[in-house]
């Protein structure tokens, strides 16, 4: 009977019933699976010194459990450099290969790119070929790269955005303030004063590059950054109380909604007409004025609105969790 | 100074820098260095695709004195492609940045490793 | 031109401007919006399927007013078609399943922004699918990339933080290697539309030029999207995000965001590259090898885990690895069952991760996978949910799985030199299979311990998740009972790629 | 011209090596910076103001002030006061 009994405790069905009951492992049988106690306190000790100077940590290397994972790790990174330097290598041996720098006999300089300079004047009425190619030849892409912008400023509104629904997060809110003023200098007139001379500049040189971003170098994304970046140079000039004046996240998400909901019906009616061999009807008018060139300008002036906004958004929410 | 890698200088250093940024993004545990790394290694791939639209001798490609050859400009096609992709970079950093102030807020590390085994030992009690 | 042919456009239009328009709604209604949208352009897909089914052929369609190598291009063919409304309904029944879920996970006033990554993640990944374009393709992989993050970190709990940052290491390595294929690939051959990139190549190749460059293209370009897709040395990332995200984000993620990359992989092999040019050029043999190799650490993987959800996501590091396995057969049959188990594993994961999520909810949410005992008769519809899908996964006749695995096993015996691995893989692999989701079941069927079965409650009924396990169960069986037509119809997808 | 451009290249690699290397956070996103405005510059070289001049607005201006203010939140900053403190 007992001798049964063994038959049965080392037998496969035994182990397997064991195993679905999660009593055993099959292929680890005897590892070491949890910390032991004192690592574990010991860690938390380091945990809350981490805490307690945020700044050192990086200098003191962590202790990993364990001699297999400590392998592991050195074999990882081996690996990862030996992975990085033949990735180095194989490509540097295909540009060996490439065609050479600078010739205008290059693939790539074929009748895509002779058709964009050769006809883009006449077929898209932008002096700059560039912003004509990105906005009207190649818009999809164009519009697709909006949304990329639009789906991250999502992202961080998720991550970042402090709701004040109930009193602990007011709480929460009023100590992030308190902590974001803690490093800058508060009112320093040396800053205000650039500011007041340089905010003006800035804008008026951002929402130049927009206006003529079929004329000149530049465009939306361009012109949209600079004047970004200006409104963060009064924000820090000037603190939130100014700027939430004018600009609230209701505003934000209105100017953003009405942009991209102009873009998108705008390129859809393009689309839609060019796929179906209508006329858009759409005038080009002169090429060189600033009223020219069919929907780029408007288009432009969309995308600088929502690359502002949204720059000006990230860099709020970075600071203090909303606008 | 006629060997390839020279004549093609321009690729050789965007490839390797493309490497350098690579490295940077998988190996270095700080995840602020990682995402520096990611964004030298976009930086380096737009290089390249600047590089491949330039010609020697040509200008900018905006129409100028009625002048519309095309052996008077360089290739646009790269510039555009380059324009979309920065702003996909600065959208990725953005998240990638706000992740990380979070992770902090959590955990108080910028050390990748770090957080991964504090968050499973959160898991686990 | 029929009104039709404008449906792929419609639709990446229309989801894409329903996540704009989401930013403004509350919560409720977003949802609503999201589920409208789904359910339209689902309709959309299958009537474009139903049109190049019956012209027997696919088109092309202008974005603007310029053709082929100046404009940006969409394309639509009978596997196009089918793909896009396969995913549109494992979304919708995913989004229904998860729905409560969702409004416990997120808070209050961020409702609306789960809707908008719902929205452009669908719109991103009709366009990946429908796209002719090289450059939009990548862009559109970041919209998918950032989506899919958004989806992962929406349950602010720390794990989900740091699963989320891994993901993003993890996609920016992959869409790193994937800009400078393309970049290097626009170098050689001057075009980013697939059509004449396709011409440029056929060129290319027939002058014997450039013979480094291609063979590195091929490479980066598959080592790019398989890191993104989570082929098995590149998994890492794959348990965390799938284990800790909400229930819908899970089965998306799982169900439909890998699937876009590989089947973007497929029509670049196909549409870009050549398809003969990459079989000779050895690259598909390597995904053979990392494919098996998945199939069999995935498993091994699975079998040591303990947590139910983490253990269905290494099971998708194993079905990843099924993919890429027939990628690698390199024959026409192999593509097909690459393709069809494409369809079936996002159809089962998804079924898998929303019953495992009904089980969890009647067994007091523990992770560990003891607590499930016996809550298959707690939550009968969904016991029976996760017993289809493991059966499925398994390779039960009737059902999908089965139909794959068929299909894995006659195309192996087309090939002679890549039979025998194929074939032992395979059985090995659903022996594996066979041992943790049978595991799973038995321990959801079993009476459980009265001390361990005190603190399980008995779960009020979840009327939208049992609705979306009923249909998911249909979408099995149709699968795996009307598999030859699918069959056909992906056949005949194919040969319009070329 | 030529020169120029080695020069700018040369300069871009031992930036992007510094931005590795550099212990503190601080001054790698500043080397980085520096970096982005060597490659604007080298694109102003290379006959597209397009690129050069969004990467100055976006590359070295934007990114960078979203770097700085995660470092500050993170209080990588202070630190760097406390070793000002500690040297006067």
């Amino acid at each position: 009977m007992s001798r049964q009994r063994d038959d049965y405790e080392k037998s496969w069905w035994y182990r397997f019933r064991k195993w679905v009951d999660g009593e055993m492992d099959l292929l680890d049988e005897g590892m070491e699976i949890r910390v032991p106690d004192e690592m574990l306190a010991a860690m938390d000790g380091e945990g809350q010194d981490a805490a307690r100077h945020p700044a050192e940590n990086k200098e003191h290397t962590f202790s990993y459990d364990g001699r297999g994972i400590r392998y592991f790790r050195r074999f990882y990174q081996v690996m990862s450099v030996l992975l990085c330097l033949s990735i180095i290598f194989v490509l540097l041996w295909t540009v060996a290969y490439l065609p050479a720098f600078g010739n205008a006999g290059n693939p790539d300089n074929n009748e895509v790119s002779a058709r964009y300079i050769e006809r883009g004047l006449q077929e898209t009425g932008a002096v700059n070929i560039v912003t004509g190619m990105i906005l009207d030849y190649r818009a999809f892409d164009t519009f697709g790269e909006s949304c990329v912008l639009f789906i991250a400023s999502c992202c961080v509104l998720v991550l970042l955005r402090i709701d004040a629904a109930d009193g602990n997060e007011q709480a929460r809110k009023r100590l992030e303030e308190a902590n974001d003023r803690l490093f800058e200098p508060k009112n320093d007139v040396i800053l205000q004063k650039c500011a007041c001379v340089l905010v003006p500049l800035i804008l008026v040189f951002g929402i130049y590059i927009v206006l003529n971003g079929h004329l000149s170098p530049g465009g939306g994304f361009s012109g949209g950054a600079v004047l970004g970046s200006g409104l963060i140079l009064y924000l820090n000039a000037f603190g939130f109380g100014k700027t939430e004046r004018f600009f609230t996240e209701k505003v934000y998400r209105r100017l953003t909604l009405s942009a991209l909901t102009f873009y998108c019906l705008a390129k859809s009616y393009s689309f839609f007409t060019g796929a179906n061999h209508m006329e858009s009807g759409i005038p080009l008018g002169m090429p060189g004025r600033i009223l020219s060139s069919g929907l780029i300008l408007p288009l432009n002036i969309c995308v600088g609105l929502v690359v502002a906004c949204t720059m000006y958004a990230f860099y709020a929410l970075f600071r203090k969790g909303g606008m | 100074m006629d060997t390839p890698l020279f004549v093609n200088m321009e690729e050789t250093v965007s490839i390797i820098l493309f490497g350098i940024g690579f490295t940077m993004l998988m190996l270095h545990r700080n995840l602020i260095k990682k995402i520096l790394g990611m964004n030298i290694m976009d930086t380096a791939v737009y290089l390249f695709l600047a590089v491949k639209g330039y010609i020697n001798g040509r200008m900018v490609p905006i129409v100028t004195n009625q002048i519309q050859d095309a052996s008077a400009y360089i290739n646009p096609v790269p510039s555009g492609l380059v324009l979309t992709g920065i702003v996909v970079s600065v959208s990725t950093t953005a998240l990638m940045l706000a992740l990380t102030i979070r992770l902090y807020e959590r955990y108080g590390s910028l050390d990748l490793d770090e957080i991964l085994m504090r968050a499973k030992e959160e898991e686990r009690t | 031109m029929s009104m039709v042919q404008n449906f792929p456009f419609f639709s990446i239009i229309l989801a894409m401007f329903s996540g704009i328009a989401s930013s403004v709604l509350d919560g409720k209604r977003a949802k609503h919006l999201s589920l409208c949208v789904i359910a339209v352009t689902t309709g959309m897909s299958a009537a474009v399927l139903r049109f190049c089914m019956k012209t027997g052929e696919s088109y092309t369609y202008m974005m603007g007013h310029f053709p082929a190598p100046w404009g940006n291009e969409i394309r639509a063919g009978a596997l196009e078609g089918l793909t896009a409304t396969l995913f549109g309904l494992v979304m919708f029944f995913s989004v229904v399943g998860g729905m409560e879920h969702t409004a416990a996970d997120v808070e209050g006033s961020k409702q609306n922004l789960f809707y908008i990554m719902i929205d452009l993640m669908l719109s991103s990944l009709l366009a990946l699918i429908y796209t002719n374009d090289l450059f939009t393709a990548y862009v559109f992989v970041e919209i998918n990339t950032i989506a899919g993050c958004g989806l992962i970190m929406i349950r602010q709990k720390g794990r989900s933080l740091s699963a989320a940052i891994r993901y993003m290491i993890m996609s920016q390595l992959g869409s790193g290697l994937f800009l400078i294929g393309l970049s290097l690939l626009y170098d050689v051959t001057g075009h980013l539309l697939m059509t004449p990139a396709k011409e440029a190549v056929a060129v290319i190749e027939a002058a014997g030029l450039y013979a480094v460059p291609m063979l590195v293209i091929m490479a980066v370009v598959s080592v790019g999207l398989a890191i993104k897709s989570g082929l098995y040395p590149f998994h890492y990332w794959i348990p965390d995000t799938y284990g800790y995200a909400t229930p819908t984000a899970s089965a998306i993620l799982s169900g439909l965001v890998s699937k876009g990359y590989i089947f973007l992989l497929i029509k670049i092999f196909y549409r870009v590259l050549g398809r003969e040019n990459v079989i000779a050029s050895e690259i598909v043999n390597v995904l053979f090898v990392f494919g098996l190799a998945g199939m069999l650490m995935g498993s091994v993987h699975a079998i040591l885990e303990k947590d139910t959800r983490r253990m269905i996501a290494y099971s998708s590091v194993a079905q990843i690895g099924y993919i890429y396995m027939g990628i690698g057969l390199g024959t026409q049959a192999g593509m097909v069952a690459a393709v069809f188990h494409m369809f079936t594993h996002s159809a089962t994961k998804a079924l898998l991760f929303i019953s495992a999520v009904g089980l969890y909810e009647v067994s007091g949410d523990r992770k560990d996978f003891r607590s499930l005992r016996g809550a298959g008769y707690r939550n009968p519809l969904a016991g029976i949910g996760f017993t289809v899908g493991s059966l499925s996964m398994v390779g039960f006749p009737m059902l999908s799985g089965f139909i794959s695995k068929l299909l894995f096993a006659t195309s192996a015996l087309q090939s002679p030199h890549k039979m025998l691995p194929t074939v032992i893989a395979l059985a090995i692999s659903t022996i594996l299979n066979a041992v943790y989701f049978l595991r799973l079941v038995i321990t959801l069927y079993s009476i459980p311990e009265t001390s361990r079965g005190q603190a399980a409650s008995p779960g009020k009924s979840n009327w939208k998740l049992q609705l979306s396990v009923v249909c998911f169960i249909l979408l099995n069986l149709t699968l795996g009972l009307y598999s030859q037509p699918i069959v056909e119809w992906i056949g005949s997808g194919l040969a319009m790629f070329d | 011209m030529k020169i120029f451009e080695i020069i700018l290249l040369l300069s871009l690699v031992v930036c992007a090596l510094s931005v590795a290397f550099t212990k503190d956070l601080l001054t790698s996103i500043v080397i980085f910076m520096s970096y982005s405005l060597i490659m604007c510059v080298l694109w102003v070289l290379l006959q597209s103001p397009d690129l050069a001049i969004t990467e100055a607005a976006v590359g070295a201006g934007v990114t960078s002030i979203l770097f700085f203010v995660t470092l500050k939140k993170i209080r990588a900053i202070r630190k760097e006061d406390r070793h000002e403190q500690a040297e006067r």
